[in-house]
C-alpha cells in the first residue's frame, strides 16, 4: 500500500519534470511565506504591524502556480493576498518585512501603499493597488503588448473568487480571448471575498465554466496541491507561450486566518469549517508526499522550519530598524521629471 | 436623548428605518453576516432576512445600478459602498444614471436610493482608504452629496437622505465613527439637505468645514480663543449639494474674514467652490484673501506614518493658519 | 411540398397558442416600426430630424421577443434600437415623432434625450440613456425588487451584441443568476457593434453560452424568424413567471441602415452583405407565413401597408406642429419639488 | 505651414507619430474600418494594420486599463474613448490606477498614456454627447489633463502627451473639430503641457477660458474693442492640470479685472478653482470681483434646440458680462 502510493507518487513530480531539488525548494517557499504570515501576525499583535494581509492556506495554490514561470522574463500580476507568488518571483523575506513596515526601502512601493501590495519592476512585479480586479484589464495589455512586440513573455495574473464579480474582470478576459493572449488567469477561489460566501457571488459550481464565453479553456484543480495546481499551470504556461492563448485555472483552497489583520472571521464561518480546512493545509499534504518520497523526515522537516524561522526572524530584525521615508518624500513621484520624455522618434528628429 | 458615537447612530438610524418601513432596503459587500466591515448593519441580517439584507457580489457598478432598478421599482434601497474609494467603478452609474433619471424623463421616473460610504484619512488606510471624493460627485447636477460630522445631523440628514426622492450620496468620515460622540434624540426626526450649520458662534473670522475637519477646527477655534482672545466662527457645510451659500455668506459678512479647510486634495477641490463663490460675492466685505487649506496634491495619503501625517492637515497647521488670519 | 410547408406551418402559430388575429397585430406592428423607420430616414434627408436612429431589420426579433409580455404590468427596458419594443408595449407612431422632432409632448424625455432614448412610467418602460449596458444593472434591480414585494412581474432588458462586453453586462447578468430574478435578457445580435464585427467583440460563435457561467440558460434563435423569437421568448418569460429565473435569448438579425443617422455603414460592410442580408427581411419572411396560411393575399398587403403609412404620415404631421418646450423648462426637474418625501414610515409619526 | 481644420490636424499628427515610432498604438471603438466616428484615424488601419490599430470591444474601462498594461510593458497607446461622456465607466482605472501608477511605485513603474475624448456640446449631442469632464479629472493628482482649442495648441500638446511619461487626459471640443481652422507648421514640435498662452493682448480685462468658450470670447472680445473700446486680454488655459495660474495671474495683476468663463455646469467646475486662486492671490490687485460665467447646473446639455440654447453661454451672453466688468 505505501509502496504503491509511493509509486504512484513517485511518478508524479519525475512524470512533471520536477526534481527532488526542485520540490525542496518548493516545499521551503511555501514555509517560508507561512512562517512570514506567523511572523507578520505576531508583529500586528505586539503592535509593531498595524495592518497584515495572511496568505497561510493558499501557498499551496500560490506556489504550484507561480513555479512554471521563467524569472527575470514573465511578468507576474499578484494580488494582495500573493505574498507566495511574489516570494517565487524573487522577493525575499526582507522585502515582505520592509512592506510590513512600511520603510523606505520597501520595494513595492518605499511604505507608500499598505502592506501586500507588490510591486517590482526589476522581478517583473506589476505594481497593484487596493480596487479588485482592476489588474486583470492590466495584465491583458501587458500580454498584447508582448504579443505586438513579439516578446518570448507568458503573463501570469491572480485574483481571487471575489474579483470574478467585477465588470474589469470580464472584460479583461474577453479581451484577451479575442486576441488570444499570452496570459494566464488564476482564481484562487477560497470560497470567501471577506464573508461573502460563493452562493452571493456566483451561481455556479466553478467559475472556470465562464471561460468557454471568452473562447478558452477553463480548468479547476484542488488548490491544496500544489503539484496538482504545477501540473495544470506548466500546461497552461506552456500552452500560451506556444501561442494557445489565455487558460482560467481555478484553484480551490482556502484562507486560514481572517480576511486581514482588521477582521473577524467568526461572526461568518464557524470554527468547525476552519479546522476542517486546516486539515488540507497544502504544507502538511506536501509535506507527506516528500516523506513518501524519502526526500525529507520529520526531523528534516523540523530542522528546514527552524532554519527558516531563523531567516525570518533575522529578516523582521533587519527590517524594522531599516529607516523610515522622510516626510517630504510625499511629494515625490506625482509625475516624472520636468523634462523627461519617452524619446518619441518623431521628436528626436525622423521626419515622417 | 442618548450619547452615542457616529457609526453607532448609523446602525441605529438604520435599524429603525428598516423596522417602520419595509421598502427600506441594505445592500453591499460584508452588510450580511459580517454586519459591514464598519459593523454599520450587525445584527441586521438575522432581524430582517437576506432578502431585505442584501450581501452583494463584489461589484460596485451594479451595486448601485441594481439599487437605481430598485428604487425605480417601489423600494427605497441603502447601498454600501465599503470604502469610498471603492465607489469608482460606480461612477457611471451616478453620473450618467442616477443623477440623470429623474431629468432625462422630464420628472416621470425618481431614483429614491442612498449610496452610504465611508471617506477620509487618519486611519492609516494608504492610498485606496483614505481617499475624499465629495468633489466629484458635488460637481453633479442631480445628486445630492451630504457630509454630516456629529451624530446629531447624521441621524437627522440620514433619515432625511431615506425620505429624499432623489439619490443622496451619504459620505461618513470613517475616522469619526468612534471619535465622535454627541446626544441624538430618540424619536425620529430631519435635518434638512441643503442647509449648512454654525457650530460655534464667533466675530472675527469665518472658519468653513465639514467631516474631520470641522472637529480639529472648533479645537482650533477653542484654542485660539484662549490663547489670542480671537472668537472664530465655524460653519459646518453639512451639504455639498446642494450647497448653502446664504448661511456661509452671512457669516462672512459679520466676520469680514473667511477660511475654507478641507482634506481632500487642494487644486479643484470642493474649498475651491466655497472660496470663489465668497470672494466673487463679497469681495468688499472681505478684510482680508479667502484662506484655504487644503491637502497636498498628491494622489493620496501614504501609508507609512510619517508620510500620512504629511499628508493631513492636523489642528496645529489649522490653528496657525486661523492665527494669522484673525491677526491679518 | 407547398401542402407540407403548409401544414407544417399551419400546425405552427397555433401550436404556440396565437391566433390568426394576434398574427395580423403583429405583421401591422412590424410594418408600423418599419414604416416609421422610413419616415423618420425621409425627414432627416428634408433637414427636418437631425438624428434618427433606424430599427429596420430588427422588426421580427423585437416584435417577437415583446409579444409575450404582460403590457400594463411587466416592466421593459430597451435600448435605442428598440422601437418595435416601444409599440408593442404602447407606444404610438405619434410618441415616436414627438420623439423625434424634441417635441415638449415627447413621453420620453419631453424633447431632453436624443430620439429613440424610450421611456413612459405609465407604459412601463423604464427610461434609458445612451451609455451602452447601463440599462442592465437596472434591470436586474427592478426585477428583483419585484421578486421581493411579491408583484407578478417579469422583467424584459434588451440589448445589442455591443453591449455584452461591457463590465455592467456581466454584473448585471450575474445578479440575476444568483438571485434567480423573474427576467428575461434579450440580445439583439446584428454581429456589429456600429462598426465593430463580432470577431473584435468576443471570441466565442454565440454569446448565449456565457448564460451557463451565470447558472441559466442561454438559446439562440432567428431573429428574423419571429415565430421562432416568439417561442424562445414566450418559454423564457412564463419560465420567469413561473418562478425558474432568467434566461438569455440571443437573436440573430441585422441592420439594414447605417447604425444612426450620422454614420456611413460603407466603410465597414460591403454591399453584397447587406442585399444579403435583406433576403431575410423578417417583414418578407412572416410575410410569407401569413401568404402560406390564406390570412392575407399580396393585395391586402399592399391595403395594409398603405393605410399604416397614411397613419404614419398623419402622426408626423401632427407632431411636426406639436409644441416645442420652453427654453427655461431646462431648469425643470433637477429635483423632486422642495419639501416632497417618500413618506418614510418612521418620519409619518410610526415609531420603532 | 499648411491651413487645418482641428480634427485634420489630430488625424495627420497621429500618422506621423504612428508612421515615426513603432511603440505608438491606436485602440478604441470603432477606429479601425470605421476610422473613428469623426474620422480622426481614417485609413490607419491599412496603413499600420490590425496589431496596431485596435478596435476594442464596446468596454470603456478596459480600453483604459488595457492601454495602462500596454504603456507598462513599452509600448505607447493612444486610446481613443468615442465620446467624453462614455469615458466615466473607465474613471477608476484612470483616477486609481493610471494616475497612482508611478506614485504608488515610489516611481519604479510609469504610465505613459494618452486618452484622446472628445467633449463639450452644441452639436445637437443632448445629455449623453455634450458633457464637459474636465473638473472631474483636473482633480486627481497624477493625471495630466490638456485642453488645447487651435490647431496648431493641437498638433504640438497631442506630440507633447504621447511623448509623456505620464498619463495624459486628451480633451478636444467636438465642436472645434471642423469649425476651428488655423496654419499648422509641418515639421513635428511640442507644445508644452502645463503652460497657459495669452491668445490676445489686452489692458482693460482679462478672460480665462478654453474650449469652444475661447473662441466665443475672442469673438466677443474683438466686438468689444471695436464698439466700446475696452481691449481684454484672452488667456487660453490650454492644460487643466497642472494649472499654469502664473500666467493668469500675471495678466490679472496687469488688467486688475478677471472672468472665467467655462461650458461646464458651474458649481464645482474647473472655473472655482480659477475664479479662487485669483481672487485668494490678488485681492488687492482687483478692481472688481472676478466674474464666472458657466453653464447651469442641470444634468446635461438637452437635445431640443430650444433647451440646448438655453444651456450654452453664447457669445452674445459673454459679450454682455465682458461689458458690464469692462465698465465696472
Ligand atoms: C473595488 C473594491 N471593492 C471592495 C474592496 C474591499 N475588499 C477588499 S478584499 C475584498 C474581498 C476580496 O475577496 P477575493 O477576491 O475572494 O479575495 P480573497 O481576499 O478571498 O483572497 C473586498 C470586498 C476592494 N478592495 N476593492
Ligand atoms: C458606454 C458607451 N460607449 C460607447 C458608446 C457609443 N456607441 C453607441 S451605440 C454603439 C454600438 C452599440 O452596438 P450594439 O450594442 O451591438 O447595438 P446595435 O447598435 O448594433 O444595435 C456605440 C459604440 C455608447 N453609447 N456608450
Ligand atoms: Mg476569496
Ligand atoms: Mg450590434
Amino acid at each position: 500500500m505505501a509502496t504503491r502510493t509511493k509509486q504512484q507518487a513517485a511518478s508524479r513530480h519525475q512524470a512533471l519534470g520536477l526534481s527532488d531539488q526542485d520540490l525542496l525548494d518548493m516545499y521551503r517557499t511555501m514555509l517560508t511565506a507561512r512562517l512570514c504570515d506567523e511572523a507578520q501576525f505576531r508583529l500586528n499583535r505586539q503592535g509593531k504591524a498595524p495592518f497584515v494581509v495572511p496568505v497561510s492556506g493558499h501557498e499551496g495554490c500560490q506556489i504550484g502556480s507561480a513555479w512554471p514561470f521563467e524569472k527575470g522574463k514573465d511578468v507576474f500580476l499578484p494580488y494582495y493576498r500573493d505574498m507566495g507568488i511574489c516570494l517565487v518571483a524573487g522577493m525575499t523575506a526582507r522585502d515582505v518585512f520592509l512592506g510590513v513596515f512600511g520603510k523606505r526601502d520597501d520595494p513595492s512601493s518605499g511604505g507608500r501603499q499598505m502592506p501586500a501590495h507588490w510591486s517590482s519592476r526589476r522581478l517583473g512585479i506589476v505594481t497593484g493597488s487596493s480596487p479588485i480586479a482592476t489588474q486583470i484589464p492590466h495584465a491583458a495589455g501587458v500580454a498584447y503588448a508582448a504579443k505586438q512586440k513579439g516578446d518570448d513573455v507568458v503573463v501570469g495574473c491572480w485574483f481571487g473568487d471575489g474579483a470574478t464579480s467585477e465588470g474589469d474582470w470580464h472584460e479583461g478576459l474577453n479581451f484577451s480571448g479575442i486576441h488570444k493572449l499570452p496570459i494566464v488567469w488564476y482564481c484562487e477561489n477560497n470560497k470567501y471575498a471577506i464573508s461573502v460566501p460563493l452562493s452571493k457571488q456566483m451561481a455556479v459550481k466553478d467559475v472556470a465554466v465562464r471561460a468557454e464565453g471568452y473562447g478558452f479553456e477553463g480548468v479547476v484543480v484542488d488548490g491544496n496541491d500544489v503539484l496538482g495546481c504545477y501540473e495544470a499551470s506548466k500546461r497552461a504556461v506552456d500552452k500560451a507561450r506556444g501561442g494557445g492563448g489565455p487558460t482560467l485555472v481555478e484553484m480551490k483552497t482556502y484562507r486560514f486566518h481572517p480576511h486581514t489583520s482588521d477582521d473577524d472571521d467568526r461572526t461568518y464561518r464557524t470554527r468547525e469549517e476552519v479546522d476542517e480546512a486546516k486539515r488540507n493545509d497544502p504544507i502538511i499534504l506536501f509535506g507527506n508526499y516528500l516523506k513518501e518520497q524519502g526526500l525529507i523526515d520529520d526531523e528534516g522537516i523540523e530542522r528546514l522550519r527552524g532554519e527558516v524561522k531563523g531567516q525570518v526572524d533575522a529578516e523582521v530584525e533587519a527590517a524594522w530598524n531599516a529607516p523610515d521615508p522622510e516626510p517630504e518624500t510625499a511629494l515625490d513621484h506625482v509625475f516624472a521629471r520636468p523634462g523627461q520624455g519617452m524619446g518619441l522618434k518623431l521628436l528626436d528628429g525622423d521626419r515622417p | 436623548m442618548t450619547e452615542k458615537n457616529v457609526i453607532q447612530t448609523i446602525h441605529d438610524t438604520l435599524w429603525d428605518a428598516m423596522k417602520a418601513d419595509e421598502r427600506v432596503l441594505i445592500m453591499g459587500e460584508d452588510v450580511g453576516a459580517r454586519g459591514g466591515v464598519f459593523r454599520a448593519t450587525a445584527g441586521f441580517l438575522e432581524e430582517f432576512g437576506e432578502q431585505r439584507v442584501i450581501d452583494t457580489p463584489l461589484a460596485e457598478s451594479s451595486i448601485v445600478g441594481c439599487a437605481i432598478g430598485m428604487a425605480m421599482h417601489g423600494l427605497l434601497p441603502v447601498a454600501e459602498i465599503q470604502f469610498a474609494d471603492f465607489i469608482h467603478p460606480a461612477f457611471d452609474q451616478l453620473v450618467s444614471e442616477a443623477a440623470r433619471i429623474r431629468y432625462r424623463s422630464a420628472g416621470d421616473w425618481g431614483c429614491p436610493m442612498v449610496v452610504r460610504a465611508p471617506y477620509g484619512g487618519g486611519v492609516h488606510g494608504a492610498l485606496y482608504h483614505s481617499q475624499s471624493i465629495e468633489a466629484f460627485y458635488g460637481h453633479v447636477p442631480g445628486l445630492k452629496v451630504v457630509v454630516p460630522s456629529t451624530p446629531y445631523d447624521v441621524k437627522g440628514m440620514l433619515l432625511a437622505s431615506i425620505n429624499d426622492p432623489d439619490p443622496v450620496l451619504f459620505l461618513e468620515h470613517k475616522k469619526t465613527y468612534r471619535l465622535i460622540k454627541g446626544d441624538v434624540p430618540d424619536e425620529p426626526f430631519e435635518v434638512p439637505i441643503g442647509k449648512a450649520d454654525v457650530k460655534r458662534e464667533g466675530d472675527d473670522l469665518t472658519v468653513v468645514a465639514y467631516g474631520l475637519m470641522l472637529h480639529q477646527a472648533l479645537e482650533a477655534a477653542n484654542r485660539l480663543e484662549e490663547e489670542e482672545g480671537f472668537s472664530a466662527e465655524v460653519v459646518d457645510v453639512r451639504t455639498i449639494a446642494p450647497l448653502d451659500k446664504e448661511t456661509i455668506f452671512e457669516s462672512v459678512r459679520k466676520t469680514g474674514k473667511a477660511m475654507v479647510i478641507y482634506e481632500d486634495n487642494r487644486t479643484f477641490g470642493a474649498g475651491a467652490e466655497i472660496s470663489a463663490s465668497v470672494a466673487e460675492e463679497l469681495m468688499f466685505d472681505l478684510d482680508a484673501p479667502v484662506v484655504r487649506v487644503g491637502g497636498p496634491d498628491i494622489p493620496a495619503m501614504p501609508y507609512s506614518t510619517p508620510l500620512e501625517h504629511f499628508f493631513l492637515p492636523d489642528t496645529e497647521k489649522i490653528y496657525e493658519r486661523m492665527k494669522e488670519l484673525a491677526k491679518f
